[in-house]
Protein backbone atom coordinates (compact mmCIF):
# COMPACT_ATOMS: atom_id res chain seq x y z
CA UNK A 1 0.00 0.00 0.00
CA UNK A 2 2.81 2.15 0.42
CA UNK A 3 4.40 3.29 -2.96
CA UNK A 4 7.17 5.21 -3.10
CA UNK A 5 6.23 8.60 -4.48
CA UNK A 6 9.17 9.03 -7.15
CA UNK A 7 8.43 11.32 -10.10
CA UNK A 8 10.80 10.27 -12.12
CA UNK A 9 12.36 13.45 -14.44
CA UNK A 10 12.00 12.19 -18.11
CA UNK A 11 15.70 12.27 -19.58
CA UNK A 12 16.13 12.92 -23.28
CA UNK A 13 18.85 11.72 -24.93
CA UNK A 14 20.65 13.53 -28.15
CA UNK A 15 23.72 12.88 -29.58
CA UNK A 16 26.04 14.29 -32.15
CA UNK A 17 28.97 13.04 -34.22
CA UNK A 18 30.96 15.25 -36.02
CA UNK A 19 35.17 14.90 -38.08
CA UNK A 20 37.56 15.88 -35.56
CA UNK A 21 38.29 18.82 -37.76
CA UNK A 22 38.40 22.53 -36.49
CA UNK A 23 35.96 23.74 -39.16
CA UNK A 24 32.86 21.10 -37.60
CA UNK A 25 33.24 22.63 -33.58
CA UNK A 26 31.17 25.68 -34.55
CA UNK A 27 28.05 22.57 -35.63
CA UNK A 28 28.72 20.96 -32.01
CA UNK A 29 28.85 24.38 -30.46
CA UNK A 30 25.11 25.14 -32.22
CA UNK A 31 23.82 22.00 -31.71
CA UNK A 32 24.41 21.59 -27.92
CA UNK A 33 23.09 25.50 -27.48
CA UNK A 34 20.00 24.50 -29.44
CA UNK A 35 19.61 21.77 -26.51
CA UNK A 36 20.34 23.49 -23.95
CA UNK A 37 17.86 26.43 -24.73
CA UNK A 38 14.79 23.66 -24.18
CA UNK A 39 15.91 23.73 -20.55
CA UNK A 40 15.18 26.57 -18.64
CA UNK A 41 19.06 27.98 -18.64
CA UNK A 42 19.54 31.85 -18.43
CA UNK A 43 20.86 33.11 -21.89
CA UNK A 44 24.27 33.36 -20.17
CA UNK A 45 24.07 29.88 -18.66
CA UNK A 46 23.68 29.00 -22.41
CA UNK A 47 26.51 30.77 -23.52
CA UNK A 48 28.78 28.99 -20.96
CA UNK A 49 27.76 25.45 -21.96
CA UNK A 50 28.33 26.21 -25.68
CA UNK A 51 32.12 27.83 -24.52
CA UNK A 52 32.50 24.60 -22.37
CA UNK A 53 31.59 22.28 -25.44
CA UNK A 54 33.31 23.79 -27.99
CA UNK A 55 36.52 23.55 -25.28
CA UNK A 56 36.46 19.53 -24.90
CA UNK A 57 35.74 19.53 -28.62
CA UNK A 58 38.83 21.71 -29.33
CA UNK A 59 40.58 19.25 -26.64
CA UNK A 60 39.94 16.02 -28.35
CA UNK A 61 41.08 17.76 -32.11
CA UNK A 62 44.11 19.17 -30.60
CA UNK A 63 45.52 15.60 -28.45
CA UNK A 64 43.65 13.36 -30.18
CA UNK A 65 46.67 10.80 -31.70
CA UNK A 66 44.70 9.84 -35.00
CA UNK A 67 42.29 11.58 -36.88
CA UNK A 68 38.54 10.36 -36.66
CA UNK A 69 35.30 11.29 -34.99
CA UNK A 70 34.36 13.30 -31.91
CA UNK A 71 31.30 11.80 -29.98
CA UNK A 72 29.19 14.31 -28.28
CA UNK A 73 26.14 12.71 -26.20
CA UNK A 74 23.68 15.42 -24.26
CA UNK A 75 21.54 13.97 -21.95
CA UNK A 76 18.64 16.69 -20.72
CA UNK A 77 16.30 16.23 -17.71
CA UNK A 78 14.43 19.65 -16.61
CA UNK A 79 16.66 20.54 -14.31
CA UNK A 80 20.12 19.51 -15.58
CA UNK A 81 22.30 19.42 -18.79
CA UNK A 82 24.85 16.61 -19.28
CA UNK A 83 26.94 16.49 -21.89
CA UNK A 84 29.90 14.04 -22.58
CA UNK A 85 32.69 14.47 -24.80
CA UNK A 86 34.68 11.51 -26.23
CA UNK A 87 36.93 10.43 -29.50
CA UNK A 88 35.14 8.69 -31.54
CA UNK A 89 36.33 4.88 -32.53
CA UNK A 90 39.12 5.81 -34.63
CA UNK A 91 40.32 8.85 -31.94
CA UNK A 92 42.80 7.48 -29.65
CA UNK A 93 43.48 10.63 -26.65
CA UNK A 94 46.77 10.35 -25.09
CA UNK A 95 46.35 9.32 -21.81
CA UNK A 96 48.16 12.53 -20.00
CA UNK A 97 45.07 14.57 -21.21
CA UNK A 98 43.80 14.87 -17.65
CA UNK A 99 47.41 16.40 -16.01
CA UNK A 100 47.02 19.21 -18.66
CA UNK A 101 46.12 22.42 -17.34
CA UNK A 102 45.61 24.68 -20.14
CA UNK A 103 43.55 27.63 -20.30
CA UNK A 104 40.39 24.98 -21.80
CA UNK A 105 39.99 22.62 -18.94
CA UNK A 106 40.39 26.03 -16.36
CA UNK A 107 37.26 27.26 -18.51
CA UNK A 108 35.30 24.51 -18.65
CA UNK A 109 35.97 24.10 -14.88
CA UNK A 110 35.01 27.36 -14.34
CA UNK A 111 32.01 27.19 -16.16
CA UNK A 112 30.04 24.40 -15.35
CA UNK A 113 28.99 22.74 -11.82
CA UNK A 114 30.81 19.15 -12.39
CA UNK A 115 33.21 18.17 -14.61
CA UNK A 116 34.85 14.69 -14.35
CA UNK A 117 36.95 12.42 -16.89
CA UNK A 118 36.19 8.71 -17.56
CA UNK A 119 38.61 6.71 -19.39
CA UNK A 120 37.23 4.22 -22.10
CA UNK A 121 38.13 2.27 -24.93
CA UNK A 122 37.98 5.07 -27.26
CA UNK A 123 40.22 7.44 -24.94
CA UNK A 124 38.92 9.68 -22.36
CA UNK A 125 35.68 11.14 -22.15
CA UNK A 126 34.95 14.51 -20.84
CA UNK A 127 31.21 14.71 -18.42
CA UNK A 128 30.09 18.05 -17.74
CA UNK A 129 26.82 19.24 -15.97
CA UNK A 130 25.64 22.64 -15.78
CA UNK A 131 22.06 22.35 -13.49
CA UNK A 132 19.37 24.69 -14.11
CA UNK A 133 19.45 27.10 -11.21
CA UNK A 134 15.83 28.61 -9.60
CA UNK A 135 15.44 32.18 -11.23
CA UNK B 1 30.51 31.79 -38.03
CA UNK B 2 33.25 33.39 -39.62
CA UNK B 3 36.21 35.71 -38.25
CA UNK B 4 36.80 39.30 -39.97
CA UNK B 5 40.48 40.96 -39.25
CA UNK B 6 40.72 44.44 -40.36
CA UNK B 7 44.26 46.31 -39.44
CA UNK B 8 44.73 50.16 -39.44
CA UNK B 9 47.45 52.10 -38.44
CA UNK B 10 46.95 54.86 -35.46
CA UNK B 11 49.02 57.63 -34.16
CA UNK B 12 51.96 57.06 -32.13
CA UNK B 13 52.81 53.93 -34.77
CA UNK B 14 50.12 52.04 -32.93
CA UNK B 15 48.79 49.69 -34.87
CA UNK B 16 44.56 48.57 -34.69
CA UNK B 17 43.69 45.18 -35.41
CA UNK B 18 39.83 45.39 -35.13
CA UNK B 19 38.38 41.97 -35.30
CA UNK B 20 34.65 41.15 -35.89
CA UNK B 21 32.79 37.49 -35.39
CA UNK B 22 33.83 34.14 -33.79
CA UNK B 23 37.50 33.73 -32.73
CA UNK B 24 37.61 29.64 -32.33
CA UNK B 25 39.61 26.85 -33.20
CA UNK B 26 38.93 27.39 -36.82
CA UNK B 27 38.83 30.96 -37.43
CA UNK B 28 42.32 31.98 -34.62
CA UNK B 29 44.56 30.70 -37.32
CA UNK B 30 43.58 34.04 -39.42
CA UNK B 31 43.99 35.94 -36.58
CA UNK B 32 47.37 34.59 -35.36
CA UNK B 33 48.74 35.29 -39.18
CA UNK B 34 47.66 38.81 -38.82
CA UNK B 35 48.93 39.75 -35.50
CA UNK B 36 52.44 37.90 -36.45
CA UNK B 37 52.62 39.93 -39.68
CA UNK B 38 52.71 43.20 -37.70
CA UNK B 39 55.14 41.77 -35.19
CA UNK B 40 57.54 40.88 -38.33
CA UNK B 41 57.18 44.29 -39.85
CA UNK B 42 58.56 45.63 -36.25
CA UNK B 43 55.21 46.43 -34.93
CA UNK B 44 55.25 46.28 -31.25
CA UNK B 45 52.29 48.30 -29.77
CA UNK B 46 49.11 46.93 -30.41
CA UNK B 47 45.27 47.27 -29.69
CA UNK B 48 43.14 44.57 -30.44
CA UNK B 49 39.70 46.15 -30.56
CA UNK B 50 37.48 43.19 -29.84
CA UNK B 51 34.09 45.01 -29.65
CA UNK B 52 32.20 43.43 -32.64
CA UNK B 53 33.77 39.89 -31.47
CA UNK B 54 31.03 37.35 -30.45
CA UNK B 55 32.45 34.28 -29.36
CA UNK B 56 35.69 33.35 -28.08
CA UNK B 57 37.70 30.12 -27.02
CA UNK B 58 40.76 29.18 -25.50
CA UNK B 59 42.36 28.93 -28.99
CA UNK B 60 42.25 32.56 -29.66
CA UNK B 61 42.73 33.66 -26.03
CA UNK B 62 46.52 31.75 -26.76
CA UNK B 63 46.64 33.85 -30.00
CA UNK B 64 46.43 36.93 -28.14
CA UNK B 65 49.01 35.67 -25.47
CA UNK B 66 51.35 34.42 -28.00
CA UNK B 67 50.81 37.72 -29.59
CA UNK B 68 51.79 39.56 -26.42
CA UNK B 69 54.56 37.71 -25.31
CA UNK B 70 56.42 38.46 -28.47
CA UNK B 71 55.74 42.24 -28.45
CA UNK B 72 56.78 41.90 -25.04
CA UNK B 73 60.30 41.17 -26.27
CA UNK B 74 60.71 43.97 -27.84
CA UNK B 75 59.32 46.43 -24.74
CA UNK B 76 55.91 46.60 -26.82
CA UNK B 77 52.45 45.35 -25.52
CA UNK B 78 49.15 44.71 -26.39
CA UNK B 79 45.74 46.39 -25.38
CA UNK B 80 42.25 44.98 -25.88
CA UNK B 81 39.20 46.70 -26.44
CA UNK B 82 36.23 44.68 -24.79
CA UNK B 83 32.72 45.30 -23.62
CA UNK B 84 31.01 42.24 -23.97
CA UNK B 85 30.43 40.96 -20.72
CA UNK B 86 30.77 37.13 -21.55
CA UNK B 87 33.76 37.95 -23.06
CA UNK B 88 35.22 39.89 -20.27
CA UNK B 89 34.03 37.01 -18.22
CA UNK B 90 36.42 34.31 -19.81
CA UNK B 91 39.35 36.98 -19.48
CA UNK B 92 38.24 36.89 -15.61
CA UNK B 93 38.41 33.38 -15.35
CA UNK B 94 41.18 32.65 -16.89
CA UNK B 95 43.11 35.18 -15.02
CA UNK B 96 44.32 37.00 -18.36
CA UNK B 97 42.99 40.51 -16.87
CA UNK B 98 45.77 40.66 -14.64
CA UNK B 99 47.89 40.10 -17.44
CA UNK B 100 46.66 42.23 -20.43
CA UNK B 101 45.07 45.92 -20.37
CA UNK B 102 41.47 45.42 -21.17
CA UNK B 103 40.17 48.92 -22.35
CA UNK B 104 36.58 50.31 -22.78
CA UNK B 105 37.27 51.74 -25.90
CA UNK B 106 39.83 52.03 -27.95
CA UNK B 107 40.85 55.75 -27.90
CA UNK B 108 41.27 55.01 -23.86
CA UNK B 109 43.28 51.52 -24.97
CA UNK B 110 45.31 54.04 -27.64
CA UNK B 111 46.79 55.95 -24.65
CA UNK B 112 47.71 53.95 -22.67
CA UNK B 113 50.04 52.35 -24.93
CA UNK B 114 51.99 55.67 -24.66
CA UNK C 1 52.09 6.34 -66.53
CA UNK C 2 48.05 7.40 -67.14
CA UNK C 3 47.07 7.24 -64.17
CA UNK C 4 43.20 8.48 -64.15
CA UNK C 5 43.17 11.75 -62.50
CA UNK C 6 40.35 12.14 -60.15
CA UNK C 7 40.49 14.25 -57.28
CA UNK C 8 38.30 12.58 -54.75
CA UNK C 9 36.04 15.12 -52.99
CA UNK C 10 36.63 14.62 -49.53
CA UNK C 11 33.40 13.62 -47.74
CA UNK C 12 32.83 14.68 -44.22
CA UNK C 13 30.06 12.80 -41.87
CA UNK C 14 27.99 14.60 -38.94
CA UNK C 15 25.52 12.46 -37.41
CA UNK C 16 22.76 13.37 -35.12
CA UNK C 17 20.28 11.59 -33.30
CA UNK C 18 17.21 12.92 -31.47
CA UNK C 19 14.40 11.91 -29.35
CA UNK C 20 11.16 11.29 -32.19
CA UNK C 21 9.83 14.53 -30.09
CA UNK C 22 8.01 17.61 -31.31
CA UNK C 23 10.30 19.58 -29.19
CA UNK C 24 13.42 18.38 -30.27
CA UNK C 25 12.88 19.05 -33.84
CA UNK C 26 14.30 22.63 -33.76
CA UNK C 27 17.64 21.06 -32.65
CA UNK C 28 17.60 19.09 -35.87
CA UNK C 29 17.14 22.34 -37.64
CA UNK C 30 19.74 24.56 -36.62
CA UNK C 31 22.28 21.62 -36.30
CA UNK C 32 22.05 20.91 -40.24
CA UNK C 33 21.80 24.54 -40.87
CA UNK C 34 25.11 24.50 -39.06
CA UNK C 35 26.57 21.80 -41.39
CA UNK C 36 25.54 23.34 -44.66
CA UNK C 37 27.07 26.38 -43.68
CA UNK C 38 29.89 25.04 -43.92
CA UNK C 39 29.28 24.21 -47.78
CA UNK C 40 29.38 27.41 -50.46
CA UNK C 41 25.50 27.51 -50.10
CA UNK C 42 23.46 30.94 -50.57
CA UNK C 43 21.29 31.81 -47.46
CA UNK C 44 18.41 31.28 -48.72
CA UNK C 45 19.52 26.93 -49.99
CA UNK C 46 20.53 27.19 -46.34
CA UNK C 47 16.90 27.73 -45.09
CA UNK C 48 15.73 25.38 -47.80
CA UNK C 49 17.69 22.44 -46.43
CA UNK C 50 16.54 23.83 -42.94
CA UNK C 51 13.00 23.26 -43.87
CA UNK C 52 13.33 19.82 -45.72
CA UNK C 53 14.83 18.30 -42.46
CA UNK C 54 12.08 19.57 -40.22
CA UNK C 55 9.48 18.49 -42.84
CA UNK C 56 11.35 15.02 -42.77
CA UNK C 57 11.71 14.75 -38.84
CA UNK C 58 8.21 15.82 -38.40
CA UNK C 59 7.31 12.99 -40.69
CA UNK C 60 8.97 10.74 -38.47
CA UNK C 61 7.15 11.77 -35.12
CA UNK C 62 3.91 12.11 -37.16
CA UNK C 63 3.99 8.51 -38.96
CA UNK C 64 5.92 6.33 -36.16
CA UNK C 65 4.09 3.69 -34.71
CA UNK C 66 6.50 3.68 -31.37
CA UNK C 67 7.87 6.12 -29.82
CA UNK C 68 12.10 6.33 -30.32
CA UNK C 69 14.71 8.28 -32.08
CA UNK C 70 15.19 10.17 -35.23
CA UNK C 71 18.27 9.50 -36.91
CA UNK C 72 19.81 11.96 -39.07
CA UNK C 73 23.11 11.48 -41.29
CA UNK C 74 24.79 14.52 -43.10
CA UNK C 75 27.05 13.83 -46.05
CA UNK C 76 28.94 16.97 -47.22
CA UNK C 77 31.54 17.32 -50.09
CA UNK C 78 32.48 20.74 -51.48
CA UNK C 79 29.42 20.81 -53.93
CA UNK C 80 27.14 18.70 -52.43
CA UNK C 81 24.86 17.84 -48.76
CA UNK C 82 23.05 15.17 -48.36
CA UNK C 83 20.94 14.07 -45.46
CA UNK C 84 19.24 11.22 -44.14
CA UNK C 85 16.35 10.60 -41.61
CA UNK C 86 15.00 7.64 -40.08
CA UNK C 87 13.80 6.03 -37.75
CA UNK C 88 16.49 4.94 -35.10
CA UNK C 89 16.13 1.36 -33.30
CA UNK C 90 12.83 1.59 -31.63
CA UNK C 91 11.05 3.61 -34.99
CA UNK C 92 8.82 1.15 -36.62
CA UNK C 93 7.56 3.57 -40.14
CA UNK C 94 4.60 2.55 -41.33
CA UNK C 95 4.95 0.81 -44.73
CA UNK C 96 2.63 3.47 -46.40
CA UNK C 97 5.24 6.32 -45.59
CA UNK C 98 6.20 6.61 -49.36
CA UNK C 99 2.69 6.75 -50.56
CA UNK C 100 1.72 9.79 -48.16
CA UNK C 101 1.52 13.00 -50.74
CA UNK C 102 0.88 15.26 -47.92
CA UNK C 103 2.15 18.86 -47.79
CA UNK C 104 5.45 18.09 -45.53
CA UNK C 105 6.37 15.72 -49.10
CA UNK C 106 5.68 18.16 -51.27
CA UNK C 107 7.85 20.91 -49.74
CA UNK C 108 10.87 18.36 -49.59
CA UNK C 109 10.48 17.30 -52.88
CA UNK C 110 10.41 21.30 -53.92
CA UNK C 111 13.26 22.50 -52.21
CA UNK C 112 16.11 19.46 -52.12
CA UNK C 113 17.50 18.49 -55.56
CA UNK C 114 17.57 14.97 -55.35
CA UNK C 115 14.76 12.36 -52.56
CA UNK C 116 14.50 8.93 -52.28
CA UNK C 117 13.36 6.31 -50.28
CA UNK C 118 15.25 3.44 -48.49
CA UNK C 119 13.39 0.80 -46.48
CA UNK C 120 15.71 -0.57 -43.70
CA UNK C 121 15.55 -2.41 -40.78
CA UNK C 122 14.46 0.19 -38.70
CA UNK C 123 11.87 1.86 -41.18
CA UNK C 124 11.69 4.18 -43.81
CA UNK C 125 14.91 6.43 -44.68
CA UNK C 126 14.65 10.04 -46.60
CA UNK C 127 17.27 10.50 -48.50
CA UNK C 128 17.79 14.15 -50.06
CA UNK C 129 20.19 15.89 -51.76
CA UNK C 130 21.12 19.64 -52.34
CA UNK C 131 23.97 20.81 -54.46
CA UNK C 132 25.54 23.76 -54.14
CA UNK C 133 25.16 26.00 -57.44
CA UNK C 134 27.54 28.09 -59.19
CA UNK C 135 26.38 31.68 -58.06
CA UNK D 1 12.58 28.66 -30.89
CA UNK D 2 9.57 30.01 -29.83
CA UNK D 3 5.86 31.18 -30.79
CA UNK D 4 4.17 34.26 -29.48
CA UNK D 5 0.33 34.80 -30.31
CA UNK D 6 -1.70 37.77 -29.93
CA UNK D 7 -5.13 38.41 -30.60
CA UNK D 8 -6.73 42.03 -30.67
CA UNK D 9 -10.47 43.26 -32.34
CA UNK D 10 -10.42 44.93 -35.36
CA UNK D 11 -13.02 46.80 -37.21
CA UNK D 12 -16.18 45.43 -38.91
CA UNK D 13 -15.69 42.57 -36.04
CA UNK D 14 -12.99 40.96 -37.93
CA UNK D 15 -9.93 39.72 -35.61
CA UNK D 16 -6.19 39.91 -36.15
CA UNK D 17 -3.86 36.96 -34.87
CA UNK D 18 -0.37 38.01 -35.03
CA UNK D 19 2.15 36.05 -34.90
CA UNK D 20 6.07 35.91 -34.04
CA UNK D 21 8.70 33.59 -33.66
CA UNK D 22 8.71 30.33 -35.44
CA UNK D 23 6.12 27.73 -36.05
CA UNK D 24 6.82 24.36 -36.12
CA UNK D 25 5.94 20.48 -34.81
CA UNK D 26 6.26 21.68 -31.41
CA UNK D 27 4.94 25.42 -31.51
CA UNK D 28 2.06 24.70 -33.99
CA UNK D 29 -0.35 23.74 -31.40
CA UNK D 30 -0.44 26.95 -29.62
CA UNK D 31 -1.51 28.61 -32.71
CA UNK D 32 -4.21 26.03 -33.21
CA UNK D 33 -5.80 26.83 -30.20
CA UNK D 34 -6.02 30.55 -30.36
CA UNK D 35 -7.29 30.35 -33.87
CA UNK D 36 -10.05 27.49 -32.60
CA UNK D 37 -11.03 29.70 -29.59
CA UNK D 38 -11.79 32.50 -31.71
CA UNK D 39 -14.05 30.15 -34.10
CA UNK D 40 -15.86 29.03 -31.11
CA UNK D 41 -16.51 32.41 -30.38
CA UNK D 42 -18.02 32.75 -33.16
CA UNK D 43 -15.99 35.25 -35.19
CA UNK D 44 -15.26 33.88 -38.57
CA UNK D 45 -12.86 36.77 -40.24
CA UNK D 46 -9.70 36.65 -39.75
CA UNK D 47 -6.62 38.42 -40.74
CA UNK D 48 -3.32 36.36 -39.28
CA UNK D 49 -0.17 38.60 -39.39
CA UNK D 50 2.75 36.49 -40.58
CA UNK D 51 5.27 39.51 -40.75
CA UNK D 52 7.24 38.76 -37.82
CA UNK D 53 7.16 34.72 -38.49
CA UNK D 54 10.65 33.62 -39.36
CA UNK D 55 9.93 29.56 -40.07
CA UNK D 56 6.69 27.85 -40.91
CA UNK D 57 6.69 24.38 -41.86
CA UNK D 58 4.01 22.03 -42.98
CA UNK D 59 2.40 21.78 -39.59
CA UNK D 60 2.11 25.16 -39.18
CA UNK D 61 0.45 25.47 -42.80
CA UNK D 62 -1.79 22.34 -42.26
CA UNK D 63 -3.59 24.97 -38.66
CA UNK D 64 -3.98 27.68 -41.09
CA UNK D 65 -5.36 25.50 -43.97
CA UNK D 66 -7.92 24.05 -41.08
CA UNK D 67 -9.14 27.41 -40.05
CA UNK D 68 -9.96 28.47 -43.34
CA UNK D 69 -11.77 25.69 -43.59
CA UNK D 70 -14.07 25.99 -40.26
CA UNK D 71 -14.44 29.74 -40.78
CA UNK D 72 -15.40 28.76 -44.86
CA UNK D 73 -18.18 26.36 -43.15
CA UNK D 74 -19.64 29.78 -41.64
CA UNK D 75 -19.13 32.00 -44.85
CA UNK D 76 -15.77 33.36 -43.67
CA UNK D 77 -12.32 33.61 -44.71
CA UNK D 78 -8.67 34.06 -43.20
CA UNK D 79 -6.62 36.41 -45.02
CA UNK D 80 -3.13 36.34 -44.65
CA UNK D 81 -0.12 39.01 -44.00
CA UNK D 82 3.25 38.03 -45.67
CA UNK D 83 6.10 39.64 -46.59
CA UNK D 84 9.02 37.41 -46.29
CA UNK D 85 9.98 36.10 -49.24
CA UNK D 86 11.34 32.62 -47.94
CA UNK D 87 8.05 32.10 -46.32
CA UNK D 88 5.49 33.35 -49.51
CA UNK D 89 7.87 30.72 -51.24
CA UNK D 90 6.13 27.67 -48.55
CA UNK D 91 2.91 28.97 -50.48
CA UNK D 92 3.97 29.23 -53.76
CA UNK D 93 5.26 25.48 -53.65
CA UNK D 94 2.11 24.07 -52.13
CA UNK D 95 -0.26 25.89 -54.00
CA UNK D 96 -1.34 27.54 -51.03
CA UNK D 97 -1.79 31.04 -53.08
CA UNK D 98 -4.43 30.10 -54.39
CA UNK D 99 -6.14 29.03 -51.42
CA UNK D 100 -5.29 31.93 -49.22
CA UNK D 101 -5.79 36.29 -49.69
CA UNK D 102 -1.96 37.05 -49.09
CA UNK D 103 -1.44 40.70 -48.26
CA UNK D 104 1.69 43.04 -48.26
CA UNK D 105 0.33 44.61 -44.99
CA UNK D 106 -2.69 44.33 -42.58
CA UNK D 107 -4.89 47.22 -43.75
CA UNK D 108 -4.64 45.41 -46.95
CA UNK D 109 -5.57 41.93 -45.55
CA UNK D 110 -8.39 43.93 -43.48
CA UNK D 111 -10.41 45.77 -45.86
CA UNK D 112 -10.58 42.45 -48.36
CA UNK D 113 -12.49 40.76 -45.59
CA UNK D 114 -15.55 43.01 -46.31
N1 LIG E 1 47.15 31.20 -17.26
C1 LIG E 1 47.98 31.48 -18.30
N2 LIG E 1 48.73 32.60 -18.27
C2 LIG E 1 49.54 32.88 -19.30
N3 LIG E 1 49.68 32.11 -20.40
C3 LIG E 1 48.98 30.97 -20.48
C4 LIG E 1 48.10 30.59 -19.43
N4 LIG E 1 47.53 29.41 -19.80
C5 LIG E 1 48.02 29.10 -21.00
N5 LIG E 1 48.90 30.03 -21.43
C6 LIG E 1 49.60 30.02 -22.72
O1 LIG E 1 48.59 30.16 -23.73
C7 LIG E 1 48.90 29.34 -24.85
C8 LIG E 1 47.74 28.38 -25.13
O2 LIG E 1 47.66 27.39 -24.10
P1 LIG E 1 46.35 26.51 -23.76
O3 LIG E 1 45.15 27.19 -24.26
O4 LIG E 1 46.42 26.18 -22.32
O5 LIG E 1 46.56 25.23 -24.61
P2 LIG E 1 46.11 23.76 -24.19
O6 LIG E 1 44.72 23.89 -23.66
O7 LIG E 1 46.22 22.95 -25.43
O8 LIG E 1 47.11 23.32 -23.13
C9 LIG E 1 50.21 28.64 -24.53
O9 LIG E 1 51.23 29.41 -25.14
C10 LIG E 1 50.30 28.72 -23.01
O10 LIG E 1 51.64 28.77 -22.60
N1 LIG F 1 -2.48 20.92 -51.23
C1 LIG F 1 -3.38 21.00 -50.23
N2 LIG F 1 -4.44 21.80 -50.34
C2 LIG F 1 -5.33 21.92 -49.33
N3 LIG F 1 -5.23 21.27 -48.15
C3 LIG F 1 -4.19 20.45 -47.98
C4 LIG F 1 -3.21 20.26 -48.99
N4 LIG F 1 -2.28 19.40 -48.51
C5 LIG F 1 -2.67 19.05 -47.28
N5 LIG F 1 -3.81 19.68 -46.93
C6 LIG F 1 -4.48 19.60 -45.63
O1 LIG F 1 -3.61 20.16 -44.67
C7 LIG F 1 -3.65 19.41 -43.47
C8 LIG F 1 -2.23 18.92 -43.11
O2 LIG F 1 -1.82 17.93 -44.04
P1 LIG F 1 -0.31 17.50 -44.31
O3 LIG F 1 0.60 18.58 -43.90
O4 LIG F 1 -0.22 17.00 -45.70
O5 LIG F 1 -0.12 16.28 -43.32
P2 LIG F 1 0.78 15.02 -43.59
O6 LIG F 1 2.09 15.52 -44.15
O7 LIG F 1 0.92 14.34 -42.27
O8 LIG F 1 0.00 14.17 -44.59
C9 LIG F 1 -4.66 18.30 -43.69
O9 LIG F 1 -5.88 18.73 -43.15
C10 LIG F 1 -4.75 18.17 -45.20
O10 LIG F 1 -6.02 17.72 -45.60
Amino acid sequence: MNQPVTVPAELDVVELRIPAKAEWVAVARLAVAAVANRLDFSVEDIEDVRLAIAEACTNVIRHATSPGQIDIRCEATLTELTVEVGGGAAVRLRADVRSEDGLGIIIIQSLMDAVEYRAEQSGVVLQMTKRVHAR
Amino acid sequence: MDIKVQVRESEHEAYVVELSGEIDVYTSPKVKDAITELIDQGHYNLVINLEKVRYIDSTGLGVLIGGLKRVREHGGTVNLVCTNPQIKKIFDITGLVKIFGIFDDEQSAKKALV
